[in-house]
């Protein structure tokens, strides 16, 4: 789960990471207010899950509340790489002195979290990482010690002997504040349960003072049971209707475009499910887990959401049984053909444990099925495109 | 022969009297695996399917001489579970549990090195050993003995790999699920490692996803490591970039972790790479046939 | 640094475990309001860093204030192996079904923390660890991962399994209760920096609640630095006079009861010029580690405790130089001596890290020098002898 | 030959600027050790005897190659300069530091296991190998070269002997002081058997004192595995139980660690006991003369 700026900015704050004291507005006029309290020049910052805004104008400076009004209105309601923007910034401007990066980020690999820093803040990380890779300097942490203060200090030092001459004393002057946000950060991506805490740009001001300015965060969504206030914080509006429907039964759903509904039982089969049907010219609909043990009522749930989909023109049920049962999956898929009135094409496929239950229950709804997963793709793509020109008929008709 | 678990494995099952745990116990017994021992705090001196139930690990292991542990429990537990068995002296623990938090993996990955404990998942079907011991969930019925040892980072996609392997009339030596999750106890290297030592072991399925950088890591080892055919698969060919599918693991983001990436570090090694699951099977009969 | 039970028991409440509201009193009428507020029976038990003070009469039951003040009055100032009683605990008393162990203790062996628990509570654990170890369960804490949940069902199922059956009724209700208090001992272990944290007894009163009714802390005085809290407990009226004064000049002092006075640097030397005034037969008037890299104040302040002592008849000042430099040691003799009017007589032998600039100090000063420990002892207890002779005949005269 | 400090030694020195580091540099330099770095933060880019300062381990490494760390650095920061040098790589740390909390090194002590790191102390005065290297503040004037391995619980009783063998003319492989806190990185047993595999040295004096259980343990390990002359000694014959004398190890608590029973352990192992820390000298003497 991923926090915008505004929300990470103020999990640091609660961790002692000094971040400016802006507020975030839904209106424009919201947003002339909170300029208005803070005095002076503000930054009015588009709240939105994908990098670039600054290009896509969606970070503007005003110089009051009049010019933060008008910008507010021309931010709010745009489209930036497909998200709209429901929610601006308002932050005190800030006049910067320099720019760095700070990151703590999983590192799969090594099955740790990796601290990353470096001089050069405000650009993309990983074009510093490709091209000058010796201004990046990064420590690993034992989850069993914690962040150690030579691992602060080796960071602190390894940016500061990176950086230009020039550069250097404005960054000496702060290297124990440079070290206690490095811990504070660290603490926030352990007690916050998240797998990026990312703080860019880093900056010292012209005063001299670090800020945290930008900041994004990601929350492990298997931690929400023990991080309930974040939880709280998942933004609905980012997901379709559907993907929330899908989330709140328990279910692991992304919109596509196609036109075959899938609906499969883990993660990797899914994929490969939509690997398949394109591999063979049709269109998935979407990706479709229904997890490891799910029951009837589940699969009944998943099959209402692929079919409230209009563009679904066939359903390719791929099952392989092991945690999940293909009886229980049986039972879901009548519950919910009892429930829905639909002529949309079925295809059935279920092996592994109780599959042989599964297609009993299965026989007397007369549905197609498939042995192997080439042989239901196919059969899907062409219901699906059957489908599609019976109605093109009707309407012709 | 195989790898992990053969006939001298003495499993202990840990949240056995839970719905999946008396479940698949009931599969494993089935299938003719030694499950010695279950542990439930609260649940000592009952039964599951004939199997003594402890109160902990430690007694378990007193008891049985319990040598591998497969959990069940909850995700919120599973940490404790894993380190309750490691410190009781048991060398191999396999984790079913899905949705673990990712911190208590990397406390719980730390902690097995010192201890000399391997674990495998979690998130992840298990592993059978055809003919010999099934630990987990991987549904007995689709697997043969024979010359394939298969590792996956998926559970399901494993199952249709399996059984296309066995209706064709391939079998194997063992099968490994190391499943989806950002940090795992077992990598791809890991098992490509102990199927190359494996004499049994003939030609090797190695099955991927997108996300994180293990299938090149793999690859690099295969090229420089591994003697035996290795035949590929990766997941996601379609997948759009930036969302999660499924598997916490499962993602392109940054634009690394994709298959196009995954399927060339494959080519480039020399692994044979399907372009879809049916095609596995038939690819395994080529190397092998050519081998 | 030990804590009175009162003091261990306030910091166990203080971190979650269950303890009787009861308080300590200097005085016999303030047993009495104490009792009075409490209400009910009370049990009035001397506060001493010693054990056995059952027996010593030192905890005794009162029915009420009028007997709480009575019994009060009876113990303190009562003398419980050498330690005067200056307080009494006042705590409700409690009906007691049963007694177990528990204790957090430094395993220097493993370099961990050792927890024990058992059944036998209320007696002298090192005893039942000598005659029945099987009813005593323990585990070691990995210092990185800290305590896990299976290590405190461990100890609460071993001792559940090793009652015998007419007690395990009573523990099994209880058993979530007791592996709670087992997590609240090692944060309070690690937390207060102790290297004993023991509940002896635990105890299941009559109605089925768990509850810590004695209980002895040893803190690492070394971590004091970082437990001011704990430090400002210190209670100055165990320690002599001396010991008082070297602990705050930074000195390990210990009373002896002797007449040769020692300066030695470092303790295991220390110890080794104690044991060879012994085994020439004199008698050491204390244990003196001026520690490492003393400096000359350091060693004056010393001079000034050893010869405050009546008793002492002659100093043996035993420098061997690493750390602490013998020019150092040579300078604080002489400040010393400058503002002491003494005629004590003094060996002094100094070897190692600038031993010769300390002898060319000390030649001036017409001082008794040795080359061996086992001269300079010898010496020292001949000086003594005559010196106590010297004073028995000035006495005659 | 000898153990641990030889002239391989690239000595590096956690705390340089310090009173009691620049002072015992000095002494080391003049000693001849090869003093490669020094560390102290801030002060990277000064010189301190003529040997380099730098901002932290990992950069005093990758310029100098240092292999073992020395520390001086202020208790309160003894664990983390510990951590540091280990995490750097470096295979050695000798901690003179005293008065470092007891549940630091317990961390510490856990944390160097998995990394593969001997340390030697807290508290203690280091060790020398006389004619190659001396790291640490034992006073190089004392020694000699020669036959006799020492280890040792105390610090300037190591010294007291030292100058008694050295003034008999019978010279030491390596002196080791390891320290009297109650968690030490390097324990008797360590120290004896890489004594016992080291051809040059001919015999151990080992010293002990008061508190735990370390001598008992040492002595059941001697009489089991090490077939040199073995002479102790243990300080604290004459200390009241229930007093803590100096270190915070030295200590008889509860009828146990007196040094009478450490003294009958001894002598069960075959060990030679000096009465008085001058007897030893005299008691090596005689069993290098009878080996």
């Amino acid at each position: 789960m991923n926090l915008y700026e505004y929300q990470a900015k103020q999990l640091f704050g609660l961790h002692g990471i000094p971040i400016k004291e802006g507020r975030v507005a839904r209106t424009a006029a919201e947003a002339r207010d909170i300029a208005s309290s803070l005095g002076g020049p503000v930054v009015v910052k588009a709240q939105v899950h994908t990098g670039g805004r600054g290009k896509a104008g969606g970070v503007k400076l005003a110089s009051g509340s009049d010019e933060a009004e008008s910008i507010a209105a021309k931010i709010l309601g745009m489209d930036i790489k497909g998200h709209r923007v429901g929610q601006v910034l308002v932050d005190p401007a800030v006049d910067i002195d320099s720019e760095f990066y700070l990151a703590c980020v999983l590192d799969r690999g090594a099955r740790r979290i990796l601290i990353m820093a470096s001089g050069e803040g405000g650009v993309d990380i990983e074009q510093v990482a490709a091209e000058t890779p010796e201004r990046i300097t990064s420590v690993h942490v034992d989850p069993g010690l914690g962040l150690q203060s030579y691992q602060a200090r080796r960071l602190a030092y390894g940016v500061l002997h990176a950086l230009p001459d020039a550069r250097r004393p404005a960054f000496a002057a702060v290297l124990r504040d440079f070290q206690h946000v490095v811990a504070q950060l660290y603490e926030t991506c352990v007690e916050e349960d998240a797998t990026l805490a990312e703080i860019n740009p880093l900056v010292i001001t012209t005063d001299g003072q670090m800020l945290a300015l930008d900041g994004k965060v990601t929350i492990d969504d298997s931690a929400l049971f023990r991080q309930q206030e974040l939880a709280s914080l998942r933004d609905a509006g980012v997901e379709t209707g559907a993907e929330r429907q899908a989330r709140e039964a328990g279910l692991s759903y992304v919109d596509l475009d196609g036109s075959i509904g899938c609906l499969v039982n883990g993660a990797g089969l899914a994929m490969a499910t939509m690997d398949v049907i394109k591999f063979f010219g049709g269109e998935p609909a979407n990706f479709l887990d229904i997890g490891g043990g799910a029951q009837a009522d589940k699969v009944a749930e998943a099959l209402r959401i692929i079919l409230a989909d209009a563009r679904v023109n066939s359903v390719l049920i791929n099952i392989f049984g092991g945690i999940t049962r293909g009886d229980e999956v049986a039972r879901g898929i009548l519950a919910a053909l009892e429930q829905l009135d639909t002529d949309v094409p079925f295809v059935v496929r279920i092996e592994g444990t109780n599959a042989e239950e599964g297609r009993a229950i299965l026989a007397d709804a007369a549905m197609n099925t498939a042995t192997t997963l080439a042989e239901g793709a196919q059969l899907a793509i062409r219901l699906a495109d059957e489908r599609k020109q019976g109605q093109s008929q009707e309407v012709v008709a | 022969m195989s790898i992990y678990v053969d006939g001298t494995t003495r499993l202990l099952v840990q949240g056995i009297t839970g719905r999946e745990g008396t479940f698949h116990t009931g599969h494993m017994v089935e299938y003719g695996t030694n499950v010695v021992a279950g542990v439930t705090p609260g649940k000592g001196g009952q039964r599951v399917h004939g199997v003594p139930v402890y109160d902990t690990v430690a007694e378990a292991v007193a008891e049985t001489d319990a040598n591998c542990s497969l959990i069940y429990v909850p995700a919120r537990f599973c940490a404790d579970a894993v380190l309750e068995s490691a410190d009781a002296g048991i060398p191999l623990v396999i984790t079913i549990t899905e949705q673990v938090p990712v911190h208590d993996m990397i406390r719980v990955t730390t902690a097995l090195q010192a201890r000399g404990t391997t674990m495998i998942g979690p998130n992840c079907p298990g592993l059978i050993s055809p003919g010999s011991a099934k630990v987990g969930i991987i549904p007995g019925s689709i697997c043969t003995p024979g010359p394939v040892g298969l590792v996956s980072r998926s559970g399901t996609l494993t199952y249709e790999v399996l059984f296309a392997l066995t209706t064709r009339g391939i079998g194997q030596t063992t099968a490994v699920g190391i499943g989806g999750d950002p940090v795992q106890g077992t990598k791809f290297i890991d098992v490509l490692a102990a199927f190359e030592a494996d004499p049994a072991t003939k030609a090797i399925v190695m099955i991927g996803e997108i996300g994180g950088s293990d299938e090149e890591a793999a690859a690099a080892y295969v090229a420089e490591h591994v003697g035996k055919p290795v035949i590929g698969f990766v997941a996601g060919q379609t997948a759009p970039a930036g969302k999660q599918m499924g598997h916490a693991g499962a993602i392109i983001s940054g634009g690394s972790g994709t298959a196009a990436g995954k399927i060339a570090a494959f080519e480039n090694a020399g692994i044979s790479v399907a372009r879809h699951p049916d095609e596995i099977a038939e690819l395994v009969a080529e190397r092998l046939g050519a081998g």
